[in-house]
């Protein structure tokens, strides 16, 4: 990776990071776990990650089975991830 | 790099920022799951067409075993195990970061045979790390909230110093695997250290404090996510995994603050061992909840009926004219607002009626114990204001109390209770109040009239 | 100029036209003031007060000898015969129904004031002694009828049980009705009111109350912020909706006056019947004919298990503050119309005009002529 | 078990012991009543009300005869004679100040309850008729001075000048004392409180009252609540600080008791003197030997231009509502002490202890033999 | 691209974040500022270390002599006329945009003769459109403020559509120049029509609404910085156009409502034209200077002596509470709050003093009008709530009214009269009150109960 | 400009846009004007472009004038925002 494009992707996460901290500040404690449970499905992004590895990778090796692995683990965790969120939040229905 | 992939990546990140900002509040909560998991497809859509046809198969093999998986246990599981699939799916997306990175490395350096410069990397081995101690870390909270380990806090002496041992020899593991990458043996050595840090650093927690635990690895997570991000190149992977690793900490922090602990504490790993509420009362101590004004408004925003419970502290604070105010902005937003008046309430027969007709508050909101206790029960909210005795639930349960045989409100029964007062103090009978440390029951802390007056102020806003 | 301040002479009158207070007042303007011995005793002014202040006291005799007599209730007989021609007099006259000493002013060239004809306009309302006097009445009518009342005001959950709010039913938002609402609201009542005027609607609320709405009641007609008579269907519409209302009542106050006439029955024995055992009535009409068909005149009785008291002179009670108020109207008239030299006489200045009944051995106010030629 | 309700005989009275409200309930569980004829008529309670509430209408006579009496105040000597052997009597007994009648209950082997001595811990408030009637009284000893008084209570700017708020000073911040104040604060009063427990600083203004500390104030010792004997070096400390207060009151409210003994003398004859012509004192320790010393047992007086009221009975002054308490008080009492088949005889039970008085023939209750044999 | 360099824009860039989000609080405005221009010299600084030698004594030169000019106006404008300063210098932002992208477009094309690439050339369009209409947009804003130009809305008919062709021909005319860099006129005439077009929009716009306008254009020469960002590729331009863009959106917003108009309204750039109260009474027409609740709030929020004058209204709205509660909080900011009362306010002897008495307002904070009126004329502010007559001075100087001699309460003496009342409608006695249109009263139209409420609610965010 | 470094600018484009959006929330009315001008000064940043300009540019030239007139009028945007900015803030130290 070069200096410069680093830099860059650098640029992006503290962004991102301050988005991430300006986002959340007042949460009542019935959305806490929901929020939780949603947020932990976002992070099931490296399924994105997964994909790229099994795509470039070659049979048989070990990268191969290795991103096969992390990509029904990833899966597991966004699809879950998402309809637990889903699940808990449809009771939270107002009034 | 196609530049339509890349916008579908920017469009994913921008919903993901949207969802998170709608999960945090109560009407939109919903909504903002879904954009978040549209955002997902998105991703998921945009890197699925860039693979080979070839490789296409696996990759659908896999997704709908995971797929398969995920649906199941999510929808299996009972509600009141929710805490502990979050812990197993975030642990899966941790070793999901974990196995990508290694791969990658793998991939390069010991199948290509090629250098991989610095910065790939350090992000390699941060991912590996981070991605290691969640796994199992998440693991361990999983099998303490399901009983399966001992939802106490196992400690030993020299933990935290084996802990730091632990990390330095990861540290030092990753300087070796950075500078001699052929040999693979260094990043397989990190991974195991990751994954026993993960072990020992949660190891040591009480069960009740493992929400926050579960939250904080949550924010790992996202971190690791994010470091994959470095490893790949990849933009989505970096703006949500910092989205995540940085609303998980302020989550974190907020769960931290509504149970009496500080991030600090917490973000060290010395957590869980000091337990209980901060205010040293003799005899049986009780754990209470704390909650800050702001959440406060907010739960009084997602209810549509609330009893409002007054006590002596009302009238040493002189609160009657806040909470008529408070009333009042409760019943403009159509909440059913009623007024339980215990019998001996305050200090003198009718103490409250003086204090609450002085505030104006018409005399059909004020209804006798006898007439609404058996109303509690339905009823979302319950707001006790500088009342204790009257709310104590020793009267009923414990003959040994001087209270004992005394009727009280049965304000335990509602959803939700939150008790304003200054602090653990006693009432007039001198006792403890177990009421405070229900789960139900949230403590808000403060002088009454100051409390309620900033209450008001909040729920103005919302 | 001399002033004289007569004592009451009225049975259970306590006030006393003139306190030791606005004495200094009046003497830092250089008249000169007698006091009848005693006569703020039931107020609760000393003669020494009075001295103390600059009066001198004196006689009866002496003090009917002086330029200007002033008194609460309106001159006896004997008291103006006494006075010396020409003299002046200030006093709650109510000269329609005082005929036949007004023949005495007459012969005698008193010129007479009527506390109570001073018009009610804005400039006037420092020598309103109807408003300051009604004001406490009202006061002491919600009073009088808590301490008669066999049960408490407010609202109270205790432990041996909750004790309900007591009902008070007020007739009249006139100034002794609204005092009476204010004070029945402030010991913790349910207070419910009726009234011919719907404008009065907007100033019960305003102190808590609730306005009885009788259909038709836009039709009342009134004149000066008096109630004129109203009419017969008016009274039945009324009387019927209150009729529910008196029954759950267990204090009720009536304050409806029509001025220079009878007053309307407002209560009948019918609905004195209805009521619950141990209520209690005041009726503050009772000068008049009373707003009660079964009150009597100064007496507290009770009648089919209902306490009703038919106290006329209510501010009469408090003749602290009575004659505080009092003495405050009754001079600052006085310095309106007069200074140390004399009076201005300026016959067609609206208070004079207003409250002027007698002069020069002739009856010059208008309405007290229309009533007693009637 | 057949229960019986006497009339009151003591002069004043107008309370009763159970309501037709209480009987209806008492009757559910399965008890039989007598009511002795008209015993609830002076509380506006008639006899055809008990019989639709299901009890029956007796003599004197055959009420004595029950296995329960319920009375308000202790039984008169002649009704004592009346009751059968190992009768049971509950009543307001003051066992401490009845020797005699002690003697009776032992001679004829009378359980006597007594309702003053019920213990004040919590379960036991909803029998509390001490705080139930003093609450009552706190009400209406205002009221009473209100009435007393030439003066009103609030503070009023009008036309005709200013009256300033009238000024309440109140003796004993117990029951009564913060029932008192809080009454007058509604009213409108300047309201200063005096008591030697530094603990109702806090509860006197949470009504809105002011509270007067008397240095010192720290070392008075209290027991259960109720404030012991306090030192005499106490007492003339405070009474200092009382003697500047009390000059400019309108009204002084006094509650002092001390349980069993004289109560404290507060207000002395230079105080009196000392207060402004028509001022109004209520004392409402007269029965205990008054916190005035000037007040009569019992009697309005005037002296040195203060009016002192001293009457003993004030809850019996609001009959209706002091009988719907007292009636809750004594059948709770009676439905912990018993069910239809009797009374349980619980003698290690802190209630039953704490207020039975004489049992088979013997004073059984410490505090009572303790005051009596001194 | 120095990799330090780099850094130090994003730490530039981070302060600028920082400081903006302090600049929002009024504890922490100026230590953001300060922040924000730390970042601002980071970034020079950082620039300037990358300049040739030769050029760096040109640049010194320029530096010095807009340091020069920026220092004197910035000391030497007089505070009130900030927004007029604020305008000016937003202009020359703008203006400098603008001549940044021409230059590097100039540069390129015409002295290099090189193409560029769509990109970079929409952004140079936008860039100098953006920066242009800013330029005169904000030197119309501050002649307008200045008073050289009239502050009165200037429109003409067609003006809307007029705009419209000169922006759908600034789109044609980057088309036309985008297709061939070759010839400069294109972006050119894009640079004299933006000029235009600034002139144009804002002309239209009423004195009064020039901060919104002022606010816009701060938020378009942030946008503009931005595309020059785009045009030069630089991330520390981006990031803090952006920045300021988007805040000053927001800002603008904020700004609206506090104005009590819509953001659309200001985009159509179709505001200013309504103008003055809404309230028509009969009879001669007393010209009235309206309040808003937030300025209301800062009047409280600056004065020391603060007299209320309750009235029938007050109790008619029922707003002794909320008085009540204002009052508190006056005093606890230190303002010395009392209550006049006139003998006859209400409609009852001690209407009044009943009512404030039941809010529970000390029987000593209430003045009599004889001891009280003397006072006045000492006083910062006085509140009237829901009276009239008893503060007509025509009972002083009218002999024709039917209150003359009445006393009233003094209140015009005051520094600073506000009246709250529903209308212009008419007490007790039926008559005009000349005290609404004098000088120094303001008129804060509503409930009193409501109006006070959320008077309340301001004056806490303050 | 590359498409993928385009994409990259867009990124921070987006995330400072969000960020600049979050920032401002709750700003009293009498931070209106401050901040108003504080943030003017921020956008004085095309400075950082105006010195680049001048830099690369030859003497003489069209384009060099138009460098150095820009860095002239953003330095008194930079220099003269913060300083009014900060003049109008130390008028608001409270009481
Ligand atoms: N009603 C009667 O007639 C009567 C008479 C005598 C005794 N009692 C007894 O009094 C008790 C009444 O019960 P209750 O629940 O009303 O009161 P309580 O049990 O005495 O509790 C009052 C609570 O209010 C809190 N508090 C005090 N000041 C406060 C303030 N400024 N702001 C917020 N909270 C404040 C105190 O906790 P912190 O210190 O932590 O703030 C205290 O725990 C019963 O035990 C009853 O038996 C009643
Ligand atoms: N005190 C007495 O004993 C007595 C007795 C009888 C008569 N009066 C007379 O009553 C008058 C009293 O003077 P005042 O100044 O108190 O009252 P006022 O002159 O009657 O004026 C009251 C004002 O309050 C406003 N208002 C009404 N409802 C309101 C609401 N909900 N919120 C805000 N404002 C409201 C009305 O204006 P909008 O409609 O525009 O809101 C009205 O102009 C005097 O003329 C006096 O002579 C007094
Ligand atoms: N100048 C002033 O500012 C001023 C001063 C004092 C009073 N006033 C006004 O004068 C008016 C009269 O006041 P007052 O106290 O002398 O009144 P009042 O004693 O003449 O009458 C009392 C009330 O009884 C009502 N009433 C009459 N017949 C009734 C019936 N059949 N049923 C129910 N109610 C009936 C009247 O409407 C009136 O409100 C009021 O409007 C008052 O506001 C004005
Ligand atoms: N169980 C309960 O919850 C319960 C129920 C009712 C009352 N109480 C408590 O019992 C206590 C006594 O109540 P009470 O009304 O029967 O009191 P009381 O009638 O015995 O005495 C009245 C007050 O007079 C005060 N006093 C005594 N000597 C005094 C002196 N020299 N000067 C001034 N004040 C003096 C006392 O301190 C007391 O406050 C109170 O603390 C009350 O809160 C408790």
């Amino acid at each position: 990776m070069t200096a410069e494009s680093f830099i860059i992707l650098l640029y992006i996460l503290v962004l991102a990071s301050y988005v991430g901290f300006e986002l959340i500040n007042k949460v009542p404690p019935t959305l806490h776990t929901p929020l939780m449970s949603g947020s932990n499905a976002i992070s099931g992004i490296t399924i994105v990650g997964a994909i790229i590895a099994c795509n470039v990778l070659n049979y048989g090796a070990i990268s191969k089975w290795l991103g096969m692995i992390a990509l029904i683990l990833a899966t597991i965790n966004v699809v879950g991830g998402y309809a637990l969120t889903d699940r808990m939040l449809k009771m939270f229905k107002k009034k | 790099m196609n530049i339509l992939i890349q916008i579908a990546y920017l469009a994913a990140s921008i919903l993901f920022i949207i969802g998170i900002k709608m999960l945090g509040r109560t009407s939109t909560a919903r909504k903002g799951n879904f954009l978040s998991s549209l955002g997902m497809f998105i991703a998921i859509f945009a890197t699925v067409i860039q693979v080979e046809a070839i490789t296409l198969v696996d990759i659908l093999i896999c997704v709908i075993i995971g797929s398969a998986l995920g649906l199941f246990i999510a929808f299996k599981v009972q509600m009141t195990k929710v805490p502990e699939m979050v812990a197993l799916f975030n642990g899966f997306g941790g070793l999901a970061s974990l196995t990508v990175a290694l791969a990658d490395f793998w991939l390069n350096t010991q199948e290509k045979g090629l250098q991989v410069d610095q910065i790939t990397g350090i992000s390699v081995a941060i991912s590996i790390l981070i991605g290691g101690v969640t796994f199992t870390g998440s693991l361990i909270a999983y099998l303490k909230l399901n009983g399966k380990v001992s939802g106490k806090a196992i400690t030993f002496t020299g933990q935290h110093l084996i802990n730091l041992l632990l990390l330095i020899a990861a540290v030092g593991v990753s300087v070796f695997a950075l500078t001699d990458f052929s040999n693979p043996t260094f990043m397989i050595a990190l991974a195991i250290l990751s994954l026993v840090i993960g072990v020992l650093v949660v190891i040591p927690i009480g069960g009740a404090d493992m929400p926050v635990v579960i939250s904080l690895l949550n924010s790992y997570s996202g971190m690791a996510a994010c470091a994959t991000g470095f490893v790949l190149n990849n933009n989505v992977l970096i703006v949500a995994g910092a989205l995540v690793g940085a609303s998980g900490i302020i989550l974190t922090q907020i769960m931290c603050k509504a149970m009496n602990r500080s991030l600090i504490n917490v973000l060290l790993g010395g957590f869980g061992q000091t337990s209980g509420s901060g205010n040293q009362a003799d005899g049986p101590e009780i754990a209470v909840k704390e909650v800050g004004v702001e959440e406060a408004a907010q739960i009084f925003d997602s209810v549509s009926s609330l009893i409002i419970v007054p006590g002596y502290g009302m009238a040493v604070a002189q609160a009657q004219h806040a909470i008529r105010e408070l009333s009042e902005l409760c019943e403009k937003r159509n909440i059913n607002v009623r007024f339980a008046i215990h019998p001996v309430a305050g200090r003198m027969p009718g103490h409250m009626n003086v204090l609450l007709a002085e505030a104006n508050i018409s005399y059909d909101k004020l209804i006798e114990m006898d007439e609404i206790n058996d109303d509690f029960a339905n009823t979302d909210l319950v707001f006790v204001v500088g009342a204790n005795d009257v709310v104590n639930p020793a009267a009923k349960t414990n003959p040994d109390s001087p209270i004992f045989g005394m009727p009280v409100l049965n304000v335990e029964k509602a959803q939700t209770v939150i008790v304003t007062k200054r602090s653990m103090g006693k009432g007039y009978a001198g006792i403890e109040n177990e009421l405070f440390g229900a789960d139900n029951c949230l403590m808000l802390f403060g002088d009454a009239k100051q409390t309620i007056t900033k209450l008001v102020g909040e729920l103005k806003e919302l | 100029m001399k002033l004289g301040v007569l004592k009451e002479s009225k049975e259970k009158e306590k006030r006393v036209a003139l306190t030791p207070e606005l004495v200094k007042q009046l003497i830092k303007k250089e008249f000169e003031i007698l006091i009848e011995q005693g006569a703020g005793d039931e107020s609760k002014f000393s003669d020494s007060d009075y001295i103390a202040a600059g009066a001198s006291i004196a006689s009866k005799s002496e003090i009917c000898n002086t330029d200007v007599i002033l008194k609460v209730n309106a001159p006896t007989l004997e008291e103006a015969n006494l006075m010396k021609n020409g003299a002046i007099s200030i006093s709650l006259l109510y000269a329609y129904t005082q005929k036949e000493l007004l023949e005495v002013f007459k012969t005698k060239q008193i010129s007479a004031f009527a506390m109570d004809a001073v018009p009610r306009i804005s400039r006037a309302q420092k020598m309103d002694a109807l408003s300051s006097q009604a004001n406490l009445a009202g006061y002491k009518s919600v009073i009088m009828a808590a301490d008669a009342l066999g049960k408490i005001f407010p609202l109270m959950m205790t432990a041996a049980g909750t004790i309900t709010p007591a009902k008070v039913l007020i007739f009249g938002a006139g100034v002794a009705g609204l005092q009476a609402i204010a004070t029945a609201k402030r010991l913790g009542a349910v207070v419910e009111v009726s009234d011919v005027r719907l404008e009065t609607k907007e100033q019960v609320e305003s102190l808590g109350g609730r306005f009885l709405v009788v259909e038709g009641a836009d039709e009342v007609k009134t004149e000066g912020g008096y109630a004129k008579e109203v009419s017969a269907e008016f009274l039945a519409k009324q009387k019927k909706l209150v009729e529910d209302k008196i029954k759950d009542a267990d204090i009720v106050i009536t304050t409806a006056l029509v001025i220079g006439k009878k007053s309307p029955l407002l209560v009948t024995e019918e609905m004195v019947k209805s009521m619950k055992s141990g209520s209690v009535i005041v009726d503050m009409a009772v000068e008049s004919g009373g707003n009660c068909e079964l009150s009597e005149f100064n007496k507290t009785v009770v009648k089919h298990g209902v306490t009703i008291i038919g106290e006329s002179n209510l501010p009469a009670l408090l003749p602290i503050n009575a004659s505080q108020l009092y003495a405050t109207n009754i001079s600052t008239l006085l310095l309106h119309l007069a200074n140390k030299e004399g009076f201005k006489w300026e016959m067609e200045e609206d208070i004079t005009k207003g409250a002027l009944i007698t002069h020069q051995g002739e009856l010059v106010h208008e309405f007290t002529k229309s009533i007693l030629s009637k």
